[in-house]
């Protein structure tokens, strides 16, 4: 299909904003009077806050006030996990407990140094499997874990069951969530090759580049909040509630967001932007709060780390007949995070398998909080699976790359717990195009050959992702002027959807891009309600809305024309931003008229009446505060169907020196299967981070907690290891299937989880088939564990542990 | 009970010297009070954490004579605020020590090194996590070691010397000007004095707070490389997690004289193992008068790991350092 | 500055001993100078009033077997090595001192076993217990001691007791530290690790004064024949019928 | 004795009884030590994109905290503090350094140029902004102004670079999003554009 928008690229308006420093973060901006804000916060991993006494402290010239968790919940903190504003109840090193307010930082800090809290120190613990033994530290007051609806709760299992899974085998305790599909037991029993295995994967931080920093001010009773997000919509009504203000009264101001990574989605994963904003009414000043790397690494959540069981097995021929899956998940100290049912729904939908059983426990530790992180869950598993799968391919004889394709996932395929099909799947074309543009028929012949102590391995990975929502809102407006508004909530952290999204509109309208201007950056510009920008969806999600949106736009307008010129809504058509009839072009009327007709008209055309039902209560405001201002095109997206997958294909090369345990990666192709491509340009920048995230799972980041006190050490970037220019590849090969998902009005399906698993199984892959197909179970695999492993010595590292991630 | 997340730099003097004598009196006058600022690039972060709370920092780098690369009679001589950019750019230093261009331009990241200064490189301190994050240990004057524990986090920590404390030297230049039998100049209100760059760095057993011999007011100024180690056959290798920023997890510099296809002699120095760069006489011993060849390498790379004592998390240290001294005997 | 106690804070910030202050130390050798330097005055005065000094000459009687003589210097050479070894890293001297004091504070807690057990078996025991009549003797020129005087019975008990808290405190921290024997392990709680520093700082603080002391009455030289009889085992029988009631003791004679 | 235990205790001791160090002339009138004199002035006049700019600096005040908050140039970004992600990065003299982790006093007489200086008077990008906007080489952006101005160094520098010298070149400034090849991609260009 030709499209004049969708597949072409285009200056996105805050790139140059981007490059020349102009765009704000939140903490970029000031305000008169303007006052910072410092937190003090836990010194330990589990305590309860006895007493505060900040007299001194308040006593000291250029000191405004202090804001306490009781400022925040007067009626006592809710017994929930999560995130708290502030705590009197820290369970992990780093929550806030206080924050103080100062004529600038270094008067904050100094008079920090003078408040005297006085904490109760509680038993804590930093490994779910510690404690899940009986007699082991809970990481919260009231248990290990939370239950959905009943609270906090205790699980315990006995110190035989703890050690059996320790020394590798099959959990024996009872799950607290199991789903399965398919006869599990005639699966393995029909397979030819069984792999089982205890693994574990590293929990680390997001670590945005920008730290969650804020400022906030109130005026006339409204508070006014510069922040940063995922989404400014989707954030917004939940925010103004951790505020405390109505949602008519709260404008939250984010016109760039220094990096999301899954924890700046949903209010709840951020709840820290209301520190400023309590402050600011506290003390009747504007409150800058800016955030350090140290408190956005405790605060800014973390990926969960599984250590768990898996059980595979083959048929013959390679089709994967049956695979068991056993996670411990490890829930940090807030609670939250669901990666093991994710990873196994990914597992699922991307090796096909004819059965399956998932069981699961999430237990609580004095670590990071947990949340959504860039794939979660099936990023990590993959690394583990695709060694796994190299592995039954060499010992069945097939090649690896075939053994991918028999278990790929196809148009009319199932997966996960429901087994509910997919919208459109196209695997076995992205392995094939994958394959052809890597040239893995010439190279793969190269794989495991010396070249004095370097080695050379090659791995082939896969990254899935349900990616795809719905239920929406869409507004646009076509102005007097002719121009078209795109009101889009999305937030602007660097995928530019929330520009390439808006194009579907543009699409529908015909209109010239350099017509159209997207309004976004501050909800006082009235923005549609949008599902968070996480689980890759944004593509899907919010091209449905804008089409929707431009088609209700269309509809009105072609009444209009029908209504002023004669015939039939049905009658008409638009080109060159013009409304004509279709039988003679010359009667019609521009955009620009027919928007002032339509507010001439007013009612349903300016959005004074006639508005769709199910408006969600951000958009009913922002479309009651548009109307009369122009025509307008409101739509509110019904359900979709089915599961809409977002696909990855990675292949890639590497150099593995055996003396020093580090490699270097040859050749790396990443290839999308995300249906219709909407912003090549975009789409290639998510395959090359989701590539550089992917090194950085396999083989760098892992928390790091001292077991003895429960201190991070992987607070900055030092120990956190994010990859740099030299640990990635000189040049990433980026390419995409490009076939239409009919469940999307543009036929996209989103990408940037996918994108990142697909490159954390083909390097783990490689690694492994570097090293003569030794599976280390584990991601990230660091230069001392190779190298370990090559001298064959045994660390005393407890395998299972990843927090102390070998050390 | 105050545990904030200090960030920004607290109130402390400044003093920009711009002639040696004024600097060395200050240094003398403000004794431990007064901070000496190369590059700052390991400063900053204490001050920030205000895990070392100096009252004043002394500029060296406005002082011209400290800085740039020089010819001395019997070799080259190094202001100690020359910027680890210029030394790895410097065509002398390029051309007859070729060994420490290349451990310059190993440190950290560009911009490090566009500012961080050869005398900075060596005197940094230990970068143990648990001293950086200011808790009292050892290091810190205090009567406990957080790292060598059966729980401590001690993956990069020391295999050799350790002494109450566990962590290692982080320099990267420091090995190769080691190699290079460098002559530390260090500078006081009292006089000079020349010290061998192999004792410049002082292990914990008999100093656990400083890591080098530097005494209160004293400044190295100069670091001199002798003709007799120019233009010998250098191996210089790295091998940390990241290849950026981060510090070794072992690194090696060896400087080796070949005459007539023979070893004449050699000085091989590994980075990170223990808390001064590690001199492996014994390895130098048996290679000297030996053909450098790959069977050479194989037979006296677990020279170098004797006495090793491994912590439980850094046992890959050895076989890393075996690998490595291999490669540097092999060529 | 006058305090006792040097605090650090722990892991996580709270405010835990560290150890003794180091200031002490002056405190000390200025006290211990302080006192025997008035000892040495009124010693000088009253030097004249005082009768001559026993002959060394005659017959010999044995005051110290030869193991036990060994055993004291034995542990008098620990006891100055322990010191000088600790005290090297507060003065700022850059020496390996710990692995020396280490070995000495073993050979010290060694010696001290060997005498206590040998105290108990082997020697005259009660010969060195100190009893309420004891008390009575500085003060009646007539009253003499056994074979040991109040004044050594005085200091050997106090030495006793402040080797005593040395060793027991010391080999606490020994534990803490890696040896050829075992590694070592963070078991103990700081606060508790710190309470031993203090401790064993004041033991230390003591003991200095004690050896102080103790070096000093040796070489008095109205009580050199004590010093020499730990070195060669014997006194004269006229020292030992001027300062000791043969009744309470009555040597053997010396070979 | 150990002068450095002394010093150490006394901190120890001002923190626990609560009353902190918050200014040197407090500190030396608890060591009773005389200040030296000739310690920096605080009123000082910096060359930042070509222009001369008076502002009062303290001591020890970071060149990223003047930029930031005494000159409104927020284009510099503050993403770690510690010389650990070069968001900060800035032009001293031509060469690329951590604005937060120089000292404004250190570098007073020198040409200081960030991310706002490099339009020209026409509002004409800079090659490598241009570049960047062309590859669409960042994506969140928080990283970029590092990234343009070691770019910009680099090509000072090395007008003509291989990719593996730009990617040697650009090693110093950590991109989260992971947009490293775009940004190459950006480098490479803007050397064409020149």
């Amino acid at each position: 299909m030709a499209y004049m928008h969708i597949g072409k690229d285009f200056v996105p308006p805050d790139v140059v904003g981007k490059v020349t420093g102009r765009i704000k973060y939140s903490e970029d901006y000031s305000r008169e009077g303007m006052v910072y804000a410092r937190l003090l916060t836990s010194p330990v991993p589990h305590g309860r806050v006895v007493n505060i006494d900040a007299a001194e402290a308040l006593a000291m010239d250029g000191v405004f006030g202090i804001l306490t968790a009781d400022d925040v919940y007067p009626d006592g903190e809710p017994q929930s996990p999560g995130l708290k504003v502030l705590t009197n109840e820290p369970t992990l090193v780093g929550e806030p407990i206080l924050a103080i307010a100062a004529i600038d930082e270094k008067t904050a800090e100094t008079a920090m140094a003078k408040i005297s809290l006085t904490i109760e120190r509680l038993p804590f613990v930093l490994d779910p499997l510690d404690s899940l033994e009986a007699g082991g530290a809970d990481a919260y007051t009231g248990g290990n874990t939370f239950v959905f609806r009943e609270g906090f709760a205790q699980e315990k299992w006995t110190t035989d069951q703890v050690a059996s899974f320790r020394s590798g085998n099959e959990p024996t305790a009872e799950a607290q969530q199991s789903w399965a599909y398919g006869d599990l037991e005639a699966g393995f029993a029909s397979s030819d090759f069984i792999h089982e295995t205890v693994f574990s994967t590293a929990g680390y931080p997001h670590m945005s580049m920008e730290p969650r920093s804020a400022m906030a001010y109130w005026e006339n009773g409204k508070c006014y909040l510069h922040g940063t997000s995922q989404s400014l919509s989707a954030i917004a009504e939940e925010m103004a509630g951790i505020v405390g203000v109505p949602l008519e009264d709260f404008v939250f101001i984010n016109e760039a967001t220094g990096g999301g990574f899954g924890q700046r989605a949903r209010a709840g994963s951020i709840p820290s932007m209301a520190i400023p904003a309590k402050l600011s009414q506290k003390i009747n000043r504007p409150v800058m709060m800016r955030v350090t790397r140290e408190e956005e690494f405790t605060i800014g959540g973390a990926r969960q780390g599984l250590q768990g069981w898996i059980k595979v097995g083959f048929r013959a021929n390679g089709t994967m007949a049956a695979m068991d899956l056993y996670c411990i998940s490890d829930n940090g100290g807030k609670g939250g995070g669901g990666d093991a049912n994710s990873a196994a729904a990914g597992v699922s939908a991307l090796y096909q398998t004819e059965a399956m059983r998932f069981r699961n426990s999430s237990i609580g530790t004095n670590t990071g909080h947990r949340g959504a992180q860039r794939g979660p869950g099936e990023n990590q598993i993959m690394a583990i699976m695709a060694p796994i799968m190299d592995k039954a391919a060499e010992q069945l004889g097939v090649d690896r790359l075939e053994i991918r394709k028999l278990n790929a996932a196809q148009n009319g395929d199932v997966s996960g717990q429901r087994s509910e099909p997919f919208t459109s799947a196209y695997m076995p074309e992205a392995l094939e195009l994958a394959a052809k543009q890597f040239g893995w028929e010439e190279k793969k012949g190269r794989a495991r050959q010396t070249n004095g102590s370097k080695v050379r391995g090659f791995g082939i990975g896969q990254g899935y992702h349900n990616a795809g929502r719905s239920g929406m809102d869409g507004i646009i407006r076509l102005m007097p002027s002719g121009r078209l508004q795109i009101h889009n909530g999305v937030g602007n952290l660097g995928t530019y959807s929330y520009a390439s999204t808006s194009r579907a509109a543009a699409e529908v309208l015909k209109m010239p891009w350099e017509n159209c201007d997207v309004i976004t950056g501050r909800t006082d510009r009235h923005l549609p309600i949008t599902s968070p920008q996480d689980g890759s969806n944004s593509i899907f999600t919010n091209t449905r809305t804008c089409y929707g949106a431009a088609q209700d736009l269309l509809g009105k307008m072609k009444e209009i024309a029908a209504m002023d010129l004669g015939g039939n809504p049905a009658d008409y058509d638009i080109d060159g931003a013009r409304i004509h009839q279709i039988a003679d072009n010359t009667v019609g009327m521009s955009y620009a008229e027919v928007a002032q007709r339509g507010m001439e008209l007013g009612g349903k055309y300016t959005g004074e009446a006639e508005l769709p039902e199910e408006l969600n209560t951000l958009t009913q405001l922002s479309v009651s505060r548009l109307a009369g201002s122009a025509l307008m095109g409101i739509y509110h997206d019904p359900r979709h169907n089915n599961n809409p997958p977002g696909f990855a294909v990675c292949l890639t090369e590497i150099e593995l020196d055996k003396e020093t345990g580090k490699f270097q990666i040859l050749d790396m192709v990443n290839i999308a299967e995300c249906g219709t491509v909407v912003h090549p340009q975009g789409l290639a920048n998510q395959l090359r981070g989701g590539a550089v995230w992917g090194i950085g799972l396999s083989a760098l980041e892992r928390h790091l907690y001292d077991p003895q006190n429960g201190l991070p050490a992987s607070s900055g970037f030092w120990q956190s290891k994010i990859p740099t220019y030299l640990d990635t590849p000189l040049n990433i090969g980026t390419g995409w299937v490009d076939l239409p998902d009919p469940e999307n009005p543009v036929g996209a399906r989103g990408i940037g989880e996918p994108s990142m698993g697909s490159v954390s199984a083909a390097l783990n892959a490689a690694i492994s088939d570097a090293l003569g197909g030794h599976l280390f179970d584990a991601a990230p695999v660091t230069t001392d564990m190779i190298i370990n492993h090559l001298a064959d010595v045994s660390s005393k590292a407890v395998p299972l542990a990843q927090n102390n991630f070998r050390g | 009970m105050p545990a904030t997340s200090h960030d920004v730099m607290p109130d402390i003097e400044l003093y920009q010297p711009t002639d040696e004598a004024n600097a060395l009196e200050l240094a003398s006058t403000l004794g431990s009070d007064g901070w000496l600022l190369g590059g700052g690039q390991d400063t900053y972060g204490w001050l920030k954490d205000r895990n070392k709370t100096p009252a004043a920092m002394i500029e060296l780098t406005q002082i011209d004579a400290w800085k740039g690369v020089k010819e001395i009679p019997d070799g080259v001589e190094i202001g100690a605020v020359t910027t680890l950019s210029e030394i790895a750019k410097h065509p002398l230093i390029q051309s007859k020590f070729g060994l420490l261009a290349t451990a310059a331009s190993r440190v950290a990241s560009p911009q490090i090194r566009n500012v961080g200064t050869l005398g900075g490189n060596v005197a940094q301190d230990a970068r143990c996590w648990y001293y950086r994050r200011g808790l009292d240990c050892y290091r810190a004057g205090g009567n406990i070691c957080y790292a060598d524990s059966p729980e401590g986090l001690n993956r990069e920590h020391a295999i050799f010397g350790a002494s109450r404390c566990v962590a290692v030297s982080p320099s990267d230049t420091a090995p190769a000007l080691v190699a290079l039998d460098a002559t530390m100049v260090v500078a006081s209100s009292s006089g000079q004095r020349l010290i061998p760059a192999q004792d410049f760095f002082v292990g914990p057993a008999r100093d656990i707070v400083n890591m080098t011999v530097l005494n209160e007011g004293e400044i190295l100024t100069a670091v001199r490389l002798p003709n007799a180690w120019a233009n010998a056959e250098f191996y210089f290798e790295k091998v940390a997690d990241r290849n950026v920023w981060d510090f070794a997890l072992v690194n090696i510099a060896a400087a080796i004289k070949v005459s007539g296809g023979a070893i004449e002699d050699a000085r091989i120095v590994c980075g990170a193992v223990e808390c001064t760069p590690r001199r492996l006489d014994a390895v130098e011993n048996a290679i000297r008068g030996q053909q450098r060849s790959e069977q050479l390498a194989e037979q006296v790379a677990s020279i170098a790991t004797d006495g090793a004592r491994p912590l439980n998390y850094n046992q890959f240290k050895v076989p890393l350092m075996q690998n490595l001294v291999k490669r540097a005997i092999r060529g | 500055m006058g305090e006792i106690v040097r605090y650090k804070r722990d892991v996580w910030g709270e405010e835990v001993i560290l150890g003794v202050s180091w200031d002490l130390l002056w405190v000390i050798a200025v006290a211990v100078l302080v006192l025997l330097a008035a000892n040495a005055i009124i010693m000088a005065a009253l030097a004249n009033k005082k009768m001559d000094k026993p002959s060394a000459e005659g017959r010999r009687v044995l005051r110290h077997e030869t193991i036990d003589r060994l055993f004291h210097w034995v542990m008098a050479a620990s006891v100055l090595a322990l010191i000088a070894t600790g005290i090297a890293p507060i003065l700022g001297l850059r020496i390996a001192w710990l692995n020396l004091h280490w070995m000495a504070g073993l050979l010290l807690t060694f010696v001290v076993v060997f005498h206590i057990i040998r105290s108990f078996f082997w020697q005259d025991f009660k010969s060195m217990i100190l009893g309420p009549k004891d008390f009575g003797e500085p003060f009646d020129s007539a009253k003499k001691p056994g074979k040991y005087s109040f004044e050594q019975k005085g200091m050997h008990w106090a030495v006793t007791v402040v080797v005593l808290a040395v060793i027991a405190t010391g080999v606490t921290l020994f534990l803490q530290i890696d040896s050829p024997f075992w590694d070592r392990t963070n078991s103990m709680a700081e606060d508790t690790l710190g309470l031993m520093f203090l401790l064993h700082g004041l033991s230390t603080l003591a003991l200095i004064a004690l050896v102080a002391t103790h070096i000093y009455f040796a070489i008095r030289p109205e009580k050199l024949f004590y010093t020499r009889s730990m070195l060669s085992g014997w006194i004269s029988e006229d020292e030992m019928t001027a300062n000791h009631d043969t009744s309470r003791w009555s040597p053997k004679e010396a070979d | 004795m150990n002068p450095k235990l002394t010093r150490r205790r006394f901190i120890k001791g001002v923190i626990a009884s609560g009353a902190a160090v918050t200014s040197t002339s407090i500190w030396y009138a608890a060591n009773g030590a005389e200040r030296p004199a000739g310690s920096v002035e605080r009123l000082i006049r910096i060359n930042v994109n070509g222009q001369m700019r008076s502002v009062d600096v303290a001591p020890q005040e970071t060149l990223a905290s003047t930029l930031r908050y005494k000159l409104g140039l927020t284009g510099t970004k503050l993403g770690c503090n510690r010389g650990e992600c070069g968001a900060c990065t800035v032009l001293v003299d031509d060469t690329p350094s951590y604005a937060c982790s120089v000292l404004t006093h250190s570098v007073k007489s020198m040409r200081i140029e960030t991310v706002e200086g490099l339009q020209s008077a026409n509002g004409d990008l800079h090659p490598v902004q241009q570049a960047f906007v062309e590859e669409l080489s960042p994506q969140c952006g928080y990283c970029t102004p590092g990234q343009v101005m070691a770019a910009v160094g680099l090509l000072r520098a090395n007008p003509n670079p291989t990719r593996e010298e730009a990617q040697q070149g650009m090693a110093g400034n950590i991109c989260r999003c992971g947009s490293y090849d775009s940004y190459l991609n950006g480098v490479m260009r803007a050397a064409q554009i020149g």
